[in-house]
């Protein structure tokens, strides 16, 4: 179905960059641009900032004060457990060369970072920053997961869960679509990780959150956010670190970049407002929590498309995002009544899935994109490469989790739910007056 | 000497304090509480989800007067706690009986 | 009066740049410059940071804790409306090209960002890059004027305000000044927007407080500001963010840039000592909140100089920014008894003219300065710059205000304003325990 | 004992630079690298992001609620006194030409930055960023202090102690480190400022703490810090702004830098795992705040090596630095009972320290590392370099505090230190609902 | 009338307003509160020292009733707020002397 | 058996409780008020205006005693919580008709 054609279609920058630094491609060419090697360590920074302190402050705000420690734990543990493997062996697996299964896995030829340098290239970047910028986004995707388990998970689980849902899940995924596997081989668009990011850690986490079982009295007692204010901190994070997510995918400090920024933007305001709108019809008063909501939402679905698209469709990916995600957020509390307790699946999720989808339209120039395709066969590409992903994340997800849960238990003691995990959990307490 | 306790609104807390040390109330302490009564709270949504918030934040004050003042105390409380909206509180009056001050030592309606 | 000389003057770094974007111009010569582009994508994600989260928690720290929402939430909507706007038609109508109008306003042919590729340049950055970063002073400036009617305003009235007042003054007086209008012609000096910033928002402030009226209660039975600690993290990220605002400025990573960073960063933290040399000869103490308005003060003072001047001008302007602003919050507080609630008039307002007119003596070689004008003719033309964007801020805005009033109402109901707005306009807490 | 030959060592890529800045040597090579320039612009808003708000939030949350404020505007006014000595006579000091003191310190030529213009050039970047960054560490040096005498001091004593240590401490050891002074020459190793900033910082801490006394109530009645979620935010802030500290002190964004970030971020997570795993064992719970102190013990002692070392060497450095400095805290608190409230010697001190001679080793190519030396030799050096620096810490620092407690007496009264320092010493209250 | 006084631990603090609201409890005021008795609070470890948390947070009810009621409330009380495990809590009735409703003036068992 | 309320210095809260401790008393219960009185709270000026605090923060605690404890538990709240300055507070002693232990259902003096 995916003939040679598809085979060799160029797939990006991102992509093309990356072929670059194969020893053979990139012997002849390949020399340091200064400017694309800055952009590329502030977008790092930049991405680094997203989880910490950004992502961190989000999900904690949303949670009840006596989990709010536990939930920066979380993140702040993951964040150093997928650094360590992913120099250990992630990058290597993710972006080294897989030989005869390069089409599924890279290799285990740079475990330890063996043979990089500081003057090792990629495309025309440092390999040592491009390990760093990749990084930062194998913190943050298990990281997007912890929102579906807030207030009542063990820690132990949490820690064992990511490290193996990194290898078996990110670590796969993010080769096939970016570091030389198949979906990269067919032209599967996904700039900045809307599969590879949002769609793998969105479909995890609603399995993780129906397998785990909700919070002691969802729906009906719980109580609101407890600090909104923090939300909109970490929002304002994530924000601008989306900035380096997204521009930063280009790999280079050029018009592309520029344009993966503008768009980004535009999806994200166009997105909080639409969400604003809708709870202003519905309720009568636009919310804070939703408008932020709104912004990620606008975030997650245009970075698969970022680096395709043109302002118009930034605009268009906002309307959708904004208000795709919103009625997605209704259906899995109120219909599914799962309780993806900060709504990972439905914003990051979906959001992903559905911009995954929408590249296929908004990437060609007739719609003001970038990419000379041909909607029909690049929709069936994307979505069936979304089917994939999807897939493979919720079954490797629904294994992981039975091993995981049998090792280290699930869930905390009815008592220490009630208590709340930052005193049973981490012995401290948010807040001492 | 009677212990009166006060709930009220909250931004009503500067005029009552205002009219009763005006009355001669050299004292009293307040307290952020939570009331439930017939004033219900808000419903808040947040991402869809609807919390009924069933606390309305309130002031509590306690004032310890003399049998002579009581009456007067009750009805400044009444007349610049009133808005006359639901939610605008209640009085209650105990029995006090005895108090110390602490820095002095004295008792009764000295210490006051 | 501005004869063909002024006309033909110089104007400084991003005027140049701008100019040779115009087609004609730029064909021949423009090539990307990649380490330009990484300084101007960064300095575009510091500016972004200024408002989101900066500005808001630099302004929710000072309201009442009823309030603190609704603060953030206005900050939020101005920036996502004005992001809106300007690409639809905010950047056209600023940077595009004017033809026979041009001294006044540039054209709609940029509207919606037509004809901008990933390949368009501004000189020698994407001209995508371009748009975002000014795309960011145009969220702050509006954002500003937030502090003048906290704690009162509808919401409504917040965004129809916002919206029209960026398309009427900020808009036009960023296309007199930087996008080729009369200002610029003339060789008036506002290198990062004393006028087009500052000076615009500071004096519609003050004019919205005036027409707003002041809060239940101003001035006697107001609470001090419910959270210093808040103000203060916002003022570091103003701080921060601000490198990106001057010395982005710049559009190049070069001398100028830094020496831009080297002067904004001095006058800030003169600015910031004054305040507090002040408070503690006139209180006995120095207070953090005192401190930081001389910080946010300096910085205003100094930045439509920040790329003329040298390290002792930096030092000049923040003497000067740092106590004229201090004695212009107690007037407009104490004598003219308008509750422009955070003082955005006598910090942004005052600081923004101030400094465009001591531009004037301080860009020149002899005081350290980079610019060889004569301080008597540039003198003039720095007022006589200020005073028409003054007159037209205050005009254009009494206009819009009496519009808007009419379709949106101004103020609250009285029991929605003692109640506080997080709840009566956005039905959220600022804190559940 | 040093040689001609230690004496001519080529000194890391940041002496080599700034060697090349002298006027006879850079006159005929030194070109603007724009890519650079871009980095150290970024790196300069990075590090001064660590300061403000970072390390104030680190901190801030430590204490106890009464005495927020008070270490917010310690940072504060640190880093404006700091700013405005270095503008004046530090930047000259350090990094100017000292004749025939060069051995011991810079000269006074450049003092108030006289003949630095925008296209003055350090290496290939504008001398004013590299004025700007290096400032930077100027003010976050003296602040990193604060830690140990928080909840007691008077604030006059901060001001005048800071500022008499900044040209007593800081300018002399970053002169003979980087400057070229006597511990460059010999080619001691220190790349972001194990000694310069750490140790310096560190032992003084002890010394302070030592010579004020320990809070009233230690250590029976403290109670716990009163917000670590605050901690954890500015624990996020200096994780990222670190990436702009060592990676910028490569003073170009090239591989070097690359390198940097990647093995400071590698040491950062494993002594924060480290740090979560000792106490894990030991009370059967990971802190929250524990874990970001391990996290900022790692960075600290990989700061000197982060441009030698290699990716393995990163690991080792966290392990070293997570466990040595955990157990130093322990040191210091319950075996000397001195009152470094917030540890500043133990994660400080001991990390940077232990960095310095741990670089001896892990810097050569047989362990990972950059640079060809013999691990004997070097070690030695390392190890001078560090009792020099310490021992002119501590010295200096003693007859310092002696000098300025006299003149403006150390400790507040016991009533305001049972009231507070925000009440007592700034009139304010950090939370007012 | 009386004037009970309840420390339950916080969580407890929806069932129990739920109990009394159906035994025709009109209203009742909460606080947040620290508790100290038997039961003791965490050891809290920081950065290896060791902090001793006396105090234990408790939610304290206050619910004026008339005499009749008195029984059923303190068994509602009693039933709901119970876990079995130390620190469940007291429940304290003192007497009540007189109540005003600010919003109409009625007093006593009416204002109740 | 008697409801003792003391309002005291914030940092005097564990003195007194270590005192009343040692006197046999089990339990009691703190809460963080306000309070006025002759003691002015600080004037704090922001941005040059000037606020009036005119409450100044204290420690409220409550103390269910058997009779015979009463005026040990008074003189030991007074030693401890004073010094002598502005501002110490005071105690007041109300009478306590009943004490419920919620979790054994023990009532009167067992239940203190
Ligand atoms: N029986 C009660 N015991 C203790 N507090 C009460 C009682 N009834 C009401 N309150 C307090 O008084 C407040 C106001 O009561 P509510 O019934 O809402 O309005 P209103 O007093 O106008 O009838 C409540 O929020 C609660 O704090
Ligand atoms: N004598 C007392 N006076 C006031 N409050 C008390 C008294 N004794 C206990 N309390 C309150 O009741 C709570 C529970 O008491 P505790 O002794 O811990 O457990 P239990 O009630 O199960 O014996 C305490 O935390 C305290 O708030
Ligand atoms: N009549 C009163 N009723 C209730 N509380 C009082 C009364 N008088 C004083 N207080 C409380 O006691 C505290 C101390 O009183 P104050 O008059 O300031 O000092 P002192 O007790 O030393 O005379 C006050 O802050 C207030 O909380």
């Amino acid at each position: 179905m995916h003939g040679s054609r598809s085979f060799h279609r160029a797939v990006g920058l991102a992509a093309t960059l990356i072929l670059t630094a194969t020893p053979a491609a990139a012997a002849d060419e390949a020399t340091l641009n200064g400017g694309n090697a800055a952009w590329l360590l502030t977008a790092t920074a930049l991405v680094l900032f997203m989880t910490m302190p950004g992502l961190a402050l989000f999900y904690g705000g949303l949670v009840r004060v006596k989990n709010v420690l536990s939930v920066l734990m979380q993140c702040l543990a993951i964040a150093c457990v997928a650094s360590l493997l992913w120099v250990i062996v992630g990058y290597s697996l993710a972006f080294g060369d897989g030989g005869g299964a390069q089409g599924w896995i890279g290799g285990l030829d740079k475990a330890f970072l063996a043979g990089i340098t500081a003057d090792s290239l990629t495309g025309d970047v440092p390999e040592t920053v491009f390990v760093m910028f990749q990084m930062t986004f194998a913190i943050i995707t298990p990281a997007l997961i912890v929102g579906a388990y807030v207030e009542r998970i063990r820690f132990q689980h949490v820690l064992l869960f990511s490290a193996l849902w990194l290898l078996l899940v990110y670590v796969p995924v993010a080769h096939w679509v970016w570091g030389g596997g198949f979906l990269m081989s067919w032209g599967v668009f996904d700039f900045a990780g809307g599969l590879v990011v949002h769609a793998t850690a969105g479909v995890s986490a609603l399995v993780m959150a129906k397998m785990l079982g909700a919070r002691r009295g969802f729906p009906r007692e719980l109580t609101p956010p407890h600090n909104p204010g923090l939300t909109m901190i970490g929002a304002g994070m994530l924000w601008v670190g989306w900035y380096g997510f997204n521009a930063g995918s280009a790999l280079a400090a050029n018009g592309s970049a520029g344009m993966a920024m503008l768009v980004t933007h535009t999806s994200a305001v166009v997105a909080a407002l639409t969400w604003m709108a809708i709870e202003w019809l519905k309720f009568g008063k636009p919310s804070l929590v939703g408008a932020v909501t709104g912004l990620v939402a606008g975030l997650a679905t245009v970075t698969p498309a970022s680096g395709f698209i043109g302002p118009v469709g930034g605009l268009v990916f906002g309307v959708a995002g904004g208000a795709v995600c919103y009625f997605a957020v209704g259906l899995v509390k109120a219909r599914l009544k799962i309780d993806d307790s900060l709504d990972v699946f439905a914003v990051h999720g979906v959001g992903g899935v559905l911009g995954v989808v929408l590249t296929a339209f908004f990437a060609v120039p007739a719609l003001g994109g970038l990419k000379d395709v041909a909607i029909g066969e690049q929709l069936l590409l994307q979505v069936l490469g979304a089917a994939i992903v999807v897939a493979w994340s919720a079954g490797a997800s629904i294994v992981l989790i039975v091993i995981t849960r049998s090792v280290a238990g699930l869930r905390v003691e009815p008592d220490a739910e009630t208590e709340g995990l930052d005193l049973t959990a981490h012995g401290e307490r948010s807040y001492n007056p | 000497m009677k212990f009166v306790i006060a709930i009220i609104k909250p931004f009503k807390l500067d005029e009552v304090r205002d009219a009763l040390t005006s009355l001669g109330v050299q004292g009293l302490t307040a307290t952020e509480v939570k009331g439930f009564g017939r004033q219900k709270g808000q419903t808040e949504i947040y991402r869809g989800a609807e919390y009924e918030v069933s606390f309305v934040p309130k002031v509590k004050i306690e004032i310890a007067v003399a049998d002579e003042l009581l009456e007067r105390v009750l009805e400044a409380i009444e007349e610049k706690a009133k808005t006359g909206k639901i939610g605008d509180g209640k009085i209650f009056v105990l029995d006090l009986e005895q108090v110390v001050r602490i820095r002095t030592g004295e008792k009764g309606n000295q210490a006051l």
